[in-house]
């Protein structure tokens, strides 16, 4: 009783904050919004048992992705020189995509109702988990069983930064990304730089080597660790890298490096991607290790955007 | 280790490999891009041997069989695919070396169109060999994103206004697709396209799924109505990634469709269904081909070209699908079309190289300053008449061919409307393809500005492509009997 | 006691929707930021209080990543008020900002 | 009996979670606001927190529900203070920056 309670009203809130963050006039409310909603739906993940789940919403979601839209709502400020216009609204449009939504809303609510029991997979990851090299079922789903959809995740992100890249001005390429920091030594600012990074790298690899046996693992590793350099760096303790930077650029590719040698290595056991049993363990271990890196910097070098021009600074 | 194994993984790496190299080390993208070539094309040489003489080759990757993990699947389709993707790559990056050359500084564009172009090509060859459904959304993904970057590529105001338009349609497309994928995992319990044909019936959920993916796909491949993002997109980008976004790209989404209904869920075909697909294909052909005429800029008349040759791809579902798929005619028709999508592919890919060879010449693309081109870059020219003699479909053409397979398929069939769609959009691709030719030919003013030389060994590239259209027209019984191995349906009918 | 814990966070769902109002109303984007912090906090204590009633005490890493990056949102909106995205928001006196535009960099 | 701590301490804790949107909400002004908020929702937290350590089945778990505890209140700390001198120079013109959507200190960009 007191759970569909609870559920109900998460429910409530999720949709209050999604609505309000579409429907809001505001860009900067928006985005707010959409950190609140990241919150919510790491809750709602809890509620479902995918912890998983739930540490990556929290880490993404709720974390970076709000940092990463605040930083672009600054940028579109500054260019344009005030406040980004709320998007000027289209009547057909707007209506042609609210009609489109509620029938895709509608369809899919209809389908979820009919379907049957549902199978997953569980008893298969359950059956192979010994011989994956994982304790923790996702683990093993994400670097084994179906690791090669991760490695080309892990190059999604790449071609995400690859695009960001794109936008450089031509005279700033091979600059530092992003804004250069400046704080006053001994401020709040410079202070919380201080302490937070020490307790988010413990964190960090913390949620990497955990991730064999219990939730956690690169992504959510990675983008702890991306947080904490994006503070430090806000903090003004240090410089964002230059995009032309050898050692960024070899942690940028050094994880899908190392997965796609593996991915290749595994032609001499018949297949492709194949790790075997007794290898597994230390193996996905050590792709965890490098792709945490890449991803880390990944994820960062986006929220610091493409390098700006010298003058400008 | 085996034979397909290794050439699998040469096909799936190599480009992806490439792309990270040259991230790594900016200014030697040519050369990696050469050797990234070398090593994909060794492995889709050794494929196309191993499935001609062997048949589909079929991999667990990891050693994991379905439903647990991905499985990838190599028949004549995607050998077909794959093998057209390497030549049309290798002869853009041939043509992108010079404009997108390292240089002694890094620069921006330069640096990340190599990337950006091989992880197209890795996103492109994941998609044509994975037989999962999710496997084939992250292929999908990484695909958008990349072709986003590269209409982007440039930083002009409005190419960014172009790619975020079509970041917009392709995203909605993902998703749609995503959760069409997550119904059909969620009642069925597998991703798999093989087990998923076994699995898949007409219940409410599986509907949803098919219009939920259908819709988002069509969006991908730029269908009526779904079209508006393609031609400020692909006229937009510098030419060597316009070749690869209008020749490669919505092939990757077409090529996705024909896995889902011709082998995910081929039961679910109705007359309907099939025959709305066709009919926005015939809608998108007539669209795309007058607009085309009305366009007074050549890569924007290609770009609106590929939307009406995109249309008629789709003619396939009514003639091949559904209750036709055990019939007779339904070989020549899915012959057909994947020849008119593989020489499409060549041919587009040639006219936007020409394109941008023209603009380095003249300095723009409007159509009066292409007046008596033809004395400054005789061969590119010459690869631009090839290149429209195989969209309009006239003999010896690989479009030809596949204009010719499917029309006897209509007529035989006992649906005559796609014939003569088909013969329509022959004589508007001609209409549309005259003026810049016609210009080409034509005597130059006396006081325009003389052209700027293109080096023979650059207009040799497209020249090379427009020529490999026509020639799969010449020796098309090789092509259609290779297409037709593991052709869902094929065994039925004896064929082989 | 299960029962308590989801009482207990289905109250601390009641408070985070008293912030969504703040959000939604403003006015400044202080306001609104502040109360974002109160949603994570909030989110926070629901995710203890779930961890304790379903016994899967792995959900408080989720607690801990939340808590970690509770911080970085509201880090980047502080450095994104600033014009040029740097500076440090305790540098508010107009001299303080003339000598760090006239000190080297 | 351990429960019954429990529930107290969660209860107290809810409380002033309850009191700190309180304030969050009826307070006139952006400071006040502030204020009432950061002193509430950390101590509600950490009530919450400490009734929930006598549950927790090792040491481990503990020390991660004592680390939650410093970062919330390390994060809403620093925040508040860095949230309050942007609200600071807000506060001369309200209605105005009410209008165009808040605060964003553009006066003192440089070109």
């Amino acid at each position: 009783m007191i759970a569909s309670i609870f559920d109900l009203t998460l429910c409530l809130v999720i949709l209050a904050a999604a609505g309000a963050a579409t429907l809001g006039r505001d860009a900067f409310m928006a985005v707010v919004f959409y950190i609140v909603y990241g919150i919510l739906i790491a809750m709602a993940w809890l509620r479902l048992g995918a912890i998983d789940v739930a540490l990556a919403e929290a880490a993404i979601g709720a974390g970076l992705t709000g940092v990463l839209l605040l930083a672009a709502l600054a940028r579109v400020a500054r260019k344009a020189g005030k406040e980004p216009a709320s998007a000027a609204s289209v009547p057909a449009t707007t209506i042609a995509t609210a009609l489109a939504a509620l029938v895709i809303t509608i369809g899919i609510a209809y389908a979820f109702l009919t379907l049957p029991e549902p199978q997953g997979l569980q008893g298969h990851v359950a059956e192979n988990l010994a011989a994956s090299g994982a304790e923790n079922p996702v683990t093993a789903v994400l670097l084994n069983f179906r690791g090669w959809d991760t490695l080309l995740e892990s190059i999604v992100l790449l071609a995400a930064l690859l695009g960001i890249w794109t936008l450089a001005q031509d005279e700033a390429w091979g600059g530092r990304a992003g804004l250069r920091h400046v704080t006053r030594p001994g401020s709040v600012l410079a202070q919380f730089g201080r302490i937070l990074p020490p307790i988010g790298l413990l964190v960090g690899v913390y949620l990497v080597w955990a991730g064999s046996k219990q939730p956690g693992g690169a992504f959510q590793g990675g983008t702890v660790l991306a947080a904490v350099w994006i503070v430090t760096i806000m903090a003004g303790l240090m410089q964002a890298p230059r995009v032309a930077d050898r050692a960024l650029r070899a942690a940028l590719v050094i994880g899908p490096v190392i997965f796609l040698a593996l991915a290749v290595a595994g032609i001499f056991a018949g297949a492709f991607l194949v790790l075997p049993p007794a290898h597994a363990g230390w193996l996905i271990l050590a792709v965890e290790a490098v792709l945490t890196l890449s991803i880390a910097a990944t994820l960062a070098m986006l929220v610091f955007g493409p390098p700006e021009p010298e003058e400008k600074r | 280790m085996t034979a397909s194994a290794l050439a699998l993984a040469l096909i799936l790496t190599a480009p992806l490999f490439g792309a990270l190299a040259a991230m790594l080390m900016g200014r030697r993208g040519p050369a990696i891009a050469l050797a990234t070539i070398i090593a994909t094309a060794a492995g889709t040489l050794i494929l196309l041997v191993i499935i001609a003489t062997e048949g589909a080759v079929h991999l667990a990757i990891g050693g994991w069989e379905a439903p647990l993990g991905i499985q990838l699947r190599a028949d004549g389709l995607a050998g077909g695919f794959i093998a057209t993707t390497a030549l049309v790559m290798g002869a853009i990056l041939a043509v992108a070396a010079k404009p997108f050359a390292g240089g002694k500084t890094e620069r921006r564009s330069a640096y990340t169109f190599w990337p950006l172009a091989l992880l197209l090509w890795g996103a492109l060859n994941a998609i044509f060999l994975s037989g999962d459904l999710f496997n084939l959304y992250v292929g999908l993904e990484l695909l958008t994103l990349v072709a986003v970057a590269l209409v982007g590529i440039e930083g002009k105001r409005e190419t960014l206004a172009a790619a975020l338009r079509y970041m917009m349609f392709a995203l909605m497309g993902s998703l749609l697709y995503l959760l069409g994928a997550a119904l059909l995992y969620a009642a069925h319990g597998t991703l798999d396209i093989a087990l998923l044909a076994e699995r898949v019936g007409s219940a409410p959920g599986d509907i949803v799924a098919a219009a939920a993916i259908t819709g988002g796909l069509a969006a991908k491949t730029a269908l009526f109505p779904f079209h508006a993002w393609l031609p400020p997109a692909h006229s937009g980008a510098p030419a060597p990634a316009s070749a690869m976004l209008s020749g490669l790209v919505p092939k990757a989404s077409f090529y996705i469709l024909l896995r889902f209904w011709f082998e995910a869920a081929p039961d679910l075909a109705g007359s309907g269904v099939l025959m709305l697909l066709g009919g926005l294909g015939a809608f998108a052909m007539v669209y795309g081909s007058l607009l085309a005429l009305h366009q007074d800029r050549l890569k924007l008349i290609i770009a609106y070209s590929t939307v009406a040759q995109l249309g008629y791809l789709f003619f396939i579902f009514p003639l091949a699908g559904g209750e036709s798929a055990a019939q007779p005619w339904a070989a020549g028709a899915w012959s057909g079309a994947i020849f008119h999508a593989l020489s499409h592919a060549m041919a587009k890919a040639s006219m936007f190289l020409c394109a941008g060879l023209i603009i380095e010449a003249i300095g723009h693309d409007r159509l009066p300053g292409m007046k008596g081109i033809v004395r400054a870059l005789p061969m590119t020219v010459f690869a631009f008449a090839l290149a429209a003699i195989t969209l309009m479909g006239l003999p010896p053409s690989g479009g030809f061919t596949a204009k010719y397979l499917m029309m006897t398929a209509s007529f035989a069939a006992g649906q005559p409307f796609w014939a003569l769609m088909l013969i329509l959009a022959g004589l508007l691709a001609a209409a549309y393809l005259y003026r810049p030719l016609a210009l080409a030919f034509a005597l130059p003013d006396e006081d325009a500005p003389a052209p700027k030389a293109v080096s023979r060994a650059r207009q040799f590239a497209p020249l090379a492509l427009a020529l490999a259209a026509i020639l799969l027209g010449i020796l098309s019984a090789a092509p259609f009997a290779f297409i037709q191995i593991g052709r869902p349906g094929a065994a039925v009918e004896g064929l082989e | 006691m299960s029962s308590w814990y989801l009482l207990v966070a289905t109250g601390l769902l009641l408070t985070i929707a008293g912030a969504l109002w703040r959000v939604w109303r403003g006015p400044e984007q202080a306001d609104r930021m502040m109360a974002a912090q109160l949603v994570g906090t909030g989110g926070v204590g629901v995710i203890l209080l779930l961890a304790a009633m379903s016994g899967d005490w792995a959900m408080l890493d989720v607690a801990l990543v939340l808590a970690l990056l509770a911080a970085l949102a509201a880090i980047a909106f502080v450095k994104s008020t600033r014009g040029e995205g740097e500076g440090d928001p305790e540098d508010d006196t107009p001299e303080d900002r003339a000598s760090e535009d006239g000190a080297p960099r | 009996m351990i429960d019954l701590f429990t529930i107290v301490m969660t209860a107290a804790g809810l409380i002033f979670f309850a009191a700190g949107t309180l304030g969050l909400i009826r307070f006139p002004d952006t400071h006040s606001r502030l204020h009432a908020l950061t002193k509430a929702d950390n101590l509600g937290l950490g009530l919450i927190a400490l009734g929930l350590a006598v549950q927790v089945p090792g040491p481990a778990d503990l020390f991660k529900l004592i680390l939650i505890w410093a970062l919330a209140i390390l994060a809403a700390g620093a925040t508040a203070q860095l949230v309050a001198r942007i609200a600071a120079p807000a506060g001369l013109g309200d209605d105005e920056k009410a209008q165009d959507g808040g605060s964003d200190g553009q006066e003192r960009r440089r070109p």
